[in-house]
């Protein structure tokens, strides 16, 4: 497909205007610093914008209040979004439940839950992953038990990015455990407002502020119209929900943002005499990566666009994807040179007055948070295996 | 790149034509003997149309553009076809319809097209990949000129009726104002070969000119400004490279993977081992990169903006360079002792595939290329 | 390198001591409060002699070498010490034995010896790993000097009582002619600190010299000329920091594996599966090498010829930049999401390593030293 | 163990002196060009010259006509062996064959070959692999039956380095298929000239010179008294001579006299304007993979003289060894530019005069047939293999 006929150009044209004007500035300086951070009003402020302009759920067709783009414009929508430093949309209710729910929701469910999740009225987050399962995600635990018009929820969960900020949560868990792993797994949507809900941060090596979560259930009443799909068969609704996330992990936009970025600081910074990015040995190393990233983006257009559909093939984008964007952010934090080893809180603090630039403030941070992408999402090392059995046919 | 339908016809007449004549037994005898590649397949290509499918309608070729040249290199990749078509068609012909005059157009071309072999001779030993490296003479007399250097690594070049020759006309030794292009017939006195094979199975020579005298009419271009065409031509022969690396890595998956697929050993196949998995995974991903890297490179060569062309070229070839070595090297590991034979294709594979990645530039010649004209770091290189 | 039976004496004990005391929850309760490290520990140190093994025997110190200090940091980076030990005692303490005269030395050896610190500053943030790039000026005042200037990331530096600090007296901005050190009492007019906690728990802080007198006896060493016991204490804090890294990764390695034997997924537990098991194996072979690389730094400084030590302190640097950091990432990887927990030691010796790994020299550095240093390309770097 | 003593330097210089009085010239060249097919005279020619100076077996004792050196004197000696481009030591006899015999064999068989392996009277080659037999060595199928005082062998051994110039062969034979494949093999020792031995060369794909061969056995009589060690116990001898082998891989020394030509070259070969080794980007990658080779060298010392004895360990030495030689290789043949594409013999055809310089006529194919190193003796994934269940203690 070709992405650069008249119409497309005029889009793309369309797209980046309206950020370079709505987008606020405080907003986008601290997406460009790579926070991890982000406040829960941001991003509210941020996704009214865009429910003004009609395109805070992009993937959405027209139905559902999303603009019904085809796949070139939502391709572009994504690409230039990144490029202009705007925050991640709320991913788990807009792309992950929201098109989950489109094709097994019940009409009632969509008319209830799909306009919330648009006009950012209910925020939403995952609840898969448990201590026990993280790669093996079938094997989990969280129990529910029909009663009568509920099921009565007990067990906990790991992993809950955002449910901090979050309203609902969106939970696998084993209404029967008597047969196949994978048989059993129920998909229930959760006010986290119920009574029986408690959350608890998981505060991560690297530094930064609140992202994840410990999610806990005891004796949680979830209603049963809020079920989605039939009892014991919510594995369906996993595989189709991780085919599109394995599309949207691959990370490319995001990358190329944070590559800009990385010549920015390489251009600004004072190198001994002269600037980081006229050192031909670190700029070599800009050079192979770019040229590496350049790869997984010629590759994901051909197999978004190229004819065939593509299906666990997708997931050699997740690994390289995710692979190379470790390797930009590898670079920034080499680049900060000392100023990487400085915790960012310190910097903003009273007696401190910031040390380094202000590009450099979450190199560290963000360097060491982002190892996440390669583990999350099924793990490099599952991708390499769906590859190996699903496309090269190859058995254990 | 979206293929046509008349291009999907032409790859697959390729197709079929290499699995049915380049089967790798008929390979090896086809190389096995002078000159190196079979002239009745040169033949028929010729009469098929397939040397002519990007040459100028105007002379003799069909009018096609880039996308037919990567159909063919694709396939020749993936069947280790040899042949003169890269330093005839893909290279001569591009440099003459790009910089020569009509008469040289009305002569050559067609004579091209039909499968008479010019072949492209730039490069100097010291040069190490560098174009713009020229230390051949191209001195005045009269109306015409006397060339003195040597070329390496001439491809076909026993075969060749004539060669383009890139020679010094003015400028220092590197740099890339003052080189000019001459079309040599081959028997002009002065000229003299020193051939040998290459490890890849073809052939090429070291090209000596020794007060080779030409006539004004043999220069192609402006004196001195030939620069311009003898990048097009070296970056549609990196981009055809490109994708003749990608067919062949492609078969070298698919021989690696059959052959786990067969092998057992401690009682289970080498594919059951989940460690190989994930090797033949990488390998898998690498070619899944590399063939998307080729077609853009194949795409650039269309674009108006000469920089965007080498830029994108050079970020292929640099990144093919790199892909196919290691491509090469686990389809040896992978398969095990046996790969070192002789009688398997795969070591001929990496053979291949280490040729291009260290002709017409290597690995870091174009990661240079590509770094400088990214404006990063400007003032080295 | 051997290790004699007192020198293995002194390994059982500190092993002993870090093991009983910084047990990682311990450790981390240690690091989350000012001033970044145990004043009781450090005492203790003092008191049982390790902080003067390597300190000249004349001076309060025990007369050992570079071995002793290896023994100290390589158990420091098994378990995550914080101290300051490697800025005063490995730092200033072999400066001033290398360059301070006799008053100096009476005054701040034995000083240093009994754990009173004296931070080594010579690091400024545009000089990227540069020593010499200084651009911090000391004047001349009479007989004696007025420094400005400001110095980046100095360890400890809030508990400091002096710092060692090199300043430019003369020649041009990134050169190594002309520049001095100087003994700077924290409490001086003009001295001032922005403190900060960095992400491997410890702490530092930016030094501000805003016209800060200081007497002519404050100058350690001949004036212009400090470059050499720059150098000496900058290779003796490499070769600590590749031995204090080399015990973080086989502590990595072991807690990788143990985690490995331990965690099921799938029904099997995570060691059992080849893919992982060759991965790790990996690791270990990386944590091999590296330990050689390291303790062959070590052995360099006590080389006769600077050029040898800087060499083999520079290799080692390199090598053990590029190692920690793949170890480290390896060690998050094959443990998969919990390894994100600040609760886990792994992430926290990843970040212990990326730090080595950019400090005193990042690889980079190091690398293109020891190419200048190996008559590799002369002409740049 | 310090080498750097009064004594070991004494005898590094006489090492030195000697081979660069003695070690004649043409063999010297032959061996710095990588070349893979050395003729058996220049063999003999060089192995009378070691017998005369009691240096042929360096790895024996006195007893049986070594130099009985010590560790460090046998370590020095291979080291400078290497660096003077001596020819390869006809290792099969000497270091894998001589050692197992003085630990397995009979007096009498001692007796009888081990002064004749000294004297350079029989070269002997190795019959272990076969067809289906690599990797996993022991699931061999070429057979023995005894029939009185012989064993009667059929069957075919691959990969015989050397079997052309060689006048004996050891081999693993079958003579029992009915317990574990471990149990049941024998070791014999098979006169070269005993009717029903053939050899057909292996031509490998470097187009290098013959240099491994298929041996076929039919109908071979081998008299009982060549046995080496009991009957069906040969694998504990295998297991013995791997660990020889496993040492000996690591070609460090083979290694560092690489890494010397290869800087020769550089320093030597006009690269545009200049010289190639001042060409930053490429003099950067003979440092990393000097680094790198370094690190082996430092960590083979430690394991060969660190105090405790390496066992498993030294796999690891075999595996990085190779790799970082095959990277040594690999800059040799970036070196040398376009002249690497050319096969050598050809150019010192009839016709043609030789169009590079000498150092760079064997690149190519030293490049592609060293590949074999990472495959031979124990593949590097079979190291991988022993490494993880014997060093760290893990299982399938």
């Amino acid at each position: 497909m070709n992405l650069d006929t008249p119409e497309l150009r005029a889009f793309r044209q369309e797209v980046r205007d309206f950020f370079a004007r709505e987008l606020p500035e405080d907003i986008r300086g601290k997406v460009a610093e790579d926070r991890m951070d982000l406040p829960k009003e941001d991003q509210r402020r941020w996704h009214d914008i865009l429910v003004k302009k009609n395109w805070a759920v992009p993937s959405w067709p027209v139905e559902w209040g999303g603009p019904g783009w085809d796949d070139a414009r939502q391709y572009i929508y994504e690409r230039e979004y990144a490029l202009a430093d705007a925050p991640r949309h709320m991913s788990y209710g807009i792309n992950l439940l929201g098109k989950s729910m489109m094709k097994f929701g019940t009409e009632a469910q969509k008319t209830r839950f799909l306009t919330r999740i648009r006009n950012g009225d209910d925020f939403w987050c995952q609840g898969f992953s448990e201590p026990n399962a993280g790669s093996d995600l079938a094997s989990l635990q969280c129990k529910a038990v029909r009663e009568g018009e509920h099921y009565v929820v007990n067990g906990s969960k790991m992993w809950t990015s955002e449910g901090h900020v979050a309203d609902w949560i969106f939970c696998l868990v084993r209404t029967d455990g008597s047969g196949k792993k994978q048989f059993g797994i129920t998909f229930l949507l959760i006010d986290m407002k119920s009574p029986g809900v408690e959350m608890q941060p998981i505060w991560t090596y690297d530094g930064g502020g609140r992202e994840v979560n410990q999610t806990f259930f005891t004796d949680v009443r979830v209603p049963v119209e809020n079920r989605l799909g039939d009892e014991n068969q919510g594995w369906n609704i996993v595989k189709y929900l991780l085919g599109i996330e394995r599309f949207g992990t691959a990370e490319v936009s995001r990358s190329l943002a944070m590559l800009a970025r990385l010549k920015r600081f390489a251009a600004g910074a004072r190198h001994r005499g002269g600037r980081l990015i006229d050192d031909p040995a670190f700029s070599r190393k800009i050079a192979e990566v770019e040229i590496e990233l350049r790869a997984v983006e010629l590759t994901e257009m051909r197999l978004l666009f190229g004819g065939a559909p593509a299906g666990a093939e997708a997931s050699l984008l997740k690994l390289r994807g995710t692979e190379v964007q470790g390797r930009i952010l590898e670079l920034l934090y080499d680049a900060v040179g000392s100023h990487a080893q400085v915790r960012i809180g310190d910097l903003e603090a009273a007696k401190g007055v910031p040390a380094g630039p202000n590009q450099a403030r979450h190199a560290g941070t963000a360097f060491f948070n982002y190892r996440k992408t390669l583990i999350y999402a099924g793990s490099n090392e599952i991708q390499r295996n769906i590859i190996a059995k699903a496309v090269l046919g190859l058995r254990g | 790149m979206q293929l046509s339908d008349e291009q999907n016809l032409l790859r697959d007449s390729i197709a079929r034509f290499v699995d049915d004549e380049y089967e790798f037994s008929r390979r090896q005898k086809i190389v096995a003997v002078e000159p190196g590649f079979s002239r009745a397949h040169w033949r028929r290509m010729a009469e098929l149309g397939w040397l002519g499918a990007t040459l100028p309608e105007s002379h003799g070729g069909l009018g096609g553009g880039a996308a037919e040249m990567a159909i063919v290199m694709e396939q020749f990749g993936r069947r280790l076809v040899t042949s003169p078509y890269l330093v005839s068609v893909v290279m001569s012909g591009t440099a003459l319809a790009e910089a020569g005059d009509e008469a040289q157009k009305s002569r050559w071309l067609p004579a091209i097209a039909e499968g008479r072999i010019v072949a492209f001779a730039e490069g100097e030993a010291p040069a190490r990949h560098d174009p713009a490296f020229v230390e051949t003479a191209a001195r005045r007399d009269g109306a015409g000129y006397v060339l003195d250097g040597a070329k390496h690594l001439v491809p076909f070049a026993s075969e060749a009726e004539a060669f383009l020759v890139s020679a010094r006309t003015g400028g220092a030794q590197a740099q890339s104002a003052g080189i000019s292009l001459f079309l040599v017939p081959a028997k002009s006195p002065g000229v003299s070969l020193k051939p040998y094979r290459t490890h890849d199975g073809a052939r090429a020579a070291d090209l000596v000119l020794a007060g080779v005298r030409l006539g004004g009419d043999t220069r192609v271009g402006v004196e001195g400004e030939a620069f311009g065409a003898i990048e097009l031509a070296l970056d549609h022969a990196a981009a055809a490279m490109c994708v003749e690396a990608s067919g062949a890595m492609w078969a070298v998956h698919d021989q690696t993977l059959a052959y786990m697929k067969l092998r057992s050993q401690f009682g289970q196949t080498l594919g059951s081992f989940q460690a190989l998995q994930h090797r033949i995974v990488d390998v898998y991903i690498k070619c899944q990169l590399a063939q998307s890297m080729a077609w853009d490179a194949v795409a650039a060569l269309d674009s108006a903006d000469p920089t965007d062309r080498a830029r994108r070229v050079s970020a292929a070839k640099a990144h093919l360079a790199g892909a196919a070595m290691a491509v090469g090297k686990e389809g040896i590991q992978l398969h095990g002792g046996i790969a070192m034979t002789d009688d398997l294709a795969i070591g001929h594979y990496f053979k291949r595939l280490a040729a291009i990645a260290h002709t017409y530039g290597d690995g870091e010649y174009h990661m240079e290329r590509f770094r400088r004209l990214s404006g990063l770091g400007g003032n080295t290189g």
